[in-house]
């Protein structure tokens, strides 16, 4: 998608730091639909990419993992709408949900929770360390990806091989190695005054870039 | 977290009291919270979750995982070297030492800080985030500014935590933008040589592991 | 900036066509709004491109107007905020503005939207026709510019000397040549299975671009 | 517009009567009509604006200008080939014959439409619009979905409008993110050989002069 949660370099949105400095969240409900979207997908991701933008840039972070659970509730066919919509309005009227306990599916999500399942090695990386790269401009409003506008057309060279994995943005059991990519800030931003020369990495898979030659 | 160890049916309903409290006096169920419930109760009874599946996602990202296992992981690898080699080299194996494990951060990469390199973390596509050493990220971490400016203005983002670098040092900035989580390796600070590890651990702060302050000096808390 | 303005090829914003196809507007405050823009500063686009992201993407055109108009006017020293607060108050319990007749400003009005001031040619042009051209990478979250995303980094050839002005984003007084600049849609989104190539125009400021060795 | 005829103070204060005319028995004030009426009043009370000179705004970009004078330069370049080449090359120029100059549009270029090429204005950034010629723009072109689109996928944007192009058409965008303003001279359709210029100019709608859509056809009217 070529959504609003595309963030890096946009302008507009203040100083960072809050007075909540050391909180992660606010409201019990926040963590809950969090975990609710996660059962109901295997990635969030999409679902997230794919609000629109006013509706991303107005609903606070665990809006948005809410929004995405009930879309994909929906959209898997999992509850219908109407399902939905009726429990809605049972809620508002003061209801809570059920009560419900549950032995296998909290067995199942601990054990989700805390096994790790690390990736592959990338059996065969086209790229090595070392490596000139560009990264590829594309157009793709609405299909998963994760390639950050900033560095599209932008030279850097391979940092590390990550692995293998899915690849965001492709029919999902398509198993492809990715990369971390270094670039420096220059490339990305251009001179500038305001800010010293830094290096930004970020992890891309590998059909997301092409060789470059050595700038 | 109440209810775990007694044996129960495999989907047993109970409407007879809620496990989800709310602080009814306090305040009002917002929109969010409504519809939260609804698609709780609604995956409910499709068998898809259960109250104490959830309850079990929160107890373990709030309680379980947390910037104490990430400051035991740094406090470890200031006084053991071969650790930190390991840590640098493995970083999943080196926490699995140590019994620390789990999502989002299945394929950790620690990188590390010296006088002359800084490291800041920051995920511009959504908020990825190394749950197993750090817990669920701060809400600063979430925000569209944060996102926004730590790969474009990283000094200016670090001045507001007044963490001030010299003009040699080289910024590096990681955007976990794959499935890659990372952790930044503070630099031990100095006046913190005689403390123990678990001494060492509370000089730690969550901070200083995402990058935009550095590790806590023993001498500026006397 | 680099605001939510900046849209070319953002997605998730749906279809064009809309069943008021003809309308310009919708209600008679619209368009005072935007004349009262014009008479509170030179040029409402930065006051425009500043509001930060949401509000720009969650206020209908006109109303991006009003925020301008309103900013301006304050920050130009031209009413204080109190002074509009409590014209705010008297208009929401009914009360209409002053009627007000006055020649002079309706005939500079008039004829400042029917005179035409054209811009002078470019007298010292540094790139010529065919010349080719890369868009400059930048970082300028505050301030205004004329740069889309899109092309940034993007080599392109010059198609037309359109004149000088007053440069976007630097000391008004600042006058510069600028350029109709001419791109491959290849060189600009990649290669696409869902569009035949086209070509992009996009007028842009001679410091804005550098030289590129023809491709 | 009234009251612009009869003489007047310079600045003439008539609180008795509003002139600007709220249908109350429709509807509510919105909360922008609110603010936009207060910053109108206090404007007026500096003598910034009068209530008469932001009435000649919106009476000149309503009423004086708008696509029946774009379509009459089309509709002449249509029927006077030297014209044409006239208001290619210099469309101000060209314009100023016909007496049409004013603000968005003073520096005017028309690009014209051929069997192998098809023009498309959009303003990303805003919603620049040659208003001499098309008056005020439609609110599809200010929306965020034309200004997003027309960029990057403009033969899916044209197929909204049912205007579909041969595959060897070149599709050419201009977006006005400077100075300039961009008018379509649309192609002359078939059947239209024996008509008038003015019956010409009726063909011309304002979606041909921006270039989401052809001239209209003389058959299809019939």
């Amino acid at each position: 998608m070529e959504g609003a949660h595309d963030l890096g370099g946009i302008g507009g949105f203040g100083s960072v730091r809050t007075d909540d400095g050391e909180l992660a969240h606010h409201e019990p409900w926040e963590l809950r639909a969090q975990s609710l979207a996660s059962a109901v997908c295997r990635g969030a991701r999409p679902w997230i990419e794919g609000l629109d933008p006013p509706t991303y840039l107005t609903t606070p972070y665990y809006g948005r993992w809410l929004l995405a659970a009930e879309r994909a509730s929906v959209a898997n066919g999992i509850v219908s709408r109407a399902t939905l919509e009726a429990w809605q309005r049972r809620i508002r009227v003061g209801e809570s949900p059920p009560v419900v306990r549950d032995d296998r599916l909290r067995s199942r999500q601990a054990h989700a929770m805390t096994t790790p399942s690390p990736i592959a090695s990338a059996r065969q990386p086209f790229f090595a360390v070392g490596d000139s790269v560009r990264v590829k401009r594309i157009y793709e409003p609405n299909r998963h990806h994760r390639i950050p506008r900033y560095v599209r057309g932008v030279t850097g060279s391979i940092e590390a091989i990550c692995g293998e994995d899915n690849i965001a943005g492709h029919d999902s059991n398509a198993v492809e190695p990715f990369y971390t990519v270094r670039f420096s800030s220059g490339d990305v931003w251009g001179e500038r005054g305001d800010e010293a020369p830094f290096v930004i990495h970020v992890d891309l898979w590998q059909s997301y870039l092409e060789s470059a030659v050595s700038a | 977290m109440s209810g775990h160890d007694h044996p129960d049916d495999d989907h047993d309903q109970d409407h007879g009291h809620s496990h989800y409290e709310l602080p009814k006096s306090r305040r009002a169920r917002s929109e969010f919270e409504l519809r939260t419930l609804a698609l709780e109760a609604a995956l409910t009874e499709k068998g898809i979750v259960s109250t104490d599946s959830i309850d079990a996602f929160i107890e373990i990202i709030e309680q379980r995982m947390g910037p104490h296992l990430g400051a035991k992981v740094v406090a470890k690898s200031w006084v053991d070297p071969e650790y930190k080699a390991r840590l640098l080299a493995d970083a999943n194996a080196a926490m699995a030492e140590l019994g620390i494990a789990g999502a989002e951060g299945d394929n950790m990469r620690v990188v590390e800080n010296t006088p002359l390199v800084h490291n800041l973390v920051v995920c511009t596509l959504c908020s990825c985030y190394p749950w197993p050493l750090l817990g669920a990220p701060p809400i600063w971490y979430k925000s569209f500014a944060y996102r926004a400016r730590a790969v474009a203005e990283p000094r200016a983002v670090l001045r507001e935590w007044e963490t001030e670098l010299d003009p040699e040092v080289e910024v590096r900035v990681w955007d976990s933008s794959a499935e890659v989580r990372y952790l930044v390796l503070p630099e031990r600070p100095s006046g913190s040589e005689e403390m123990s590890e678990d001494d060492l651990a509370t000089l730690v702060s969550r901070d200083s592991m995402i990058g935009v302050a550095k590790a806590i000096s023993p001498t500026s808390r006397n």
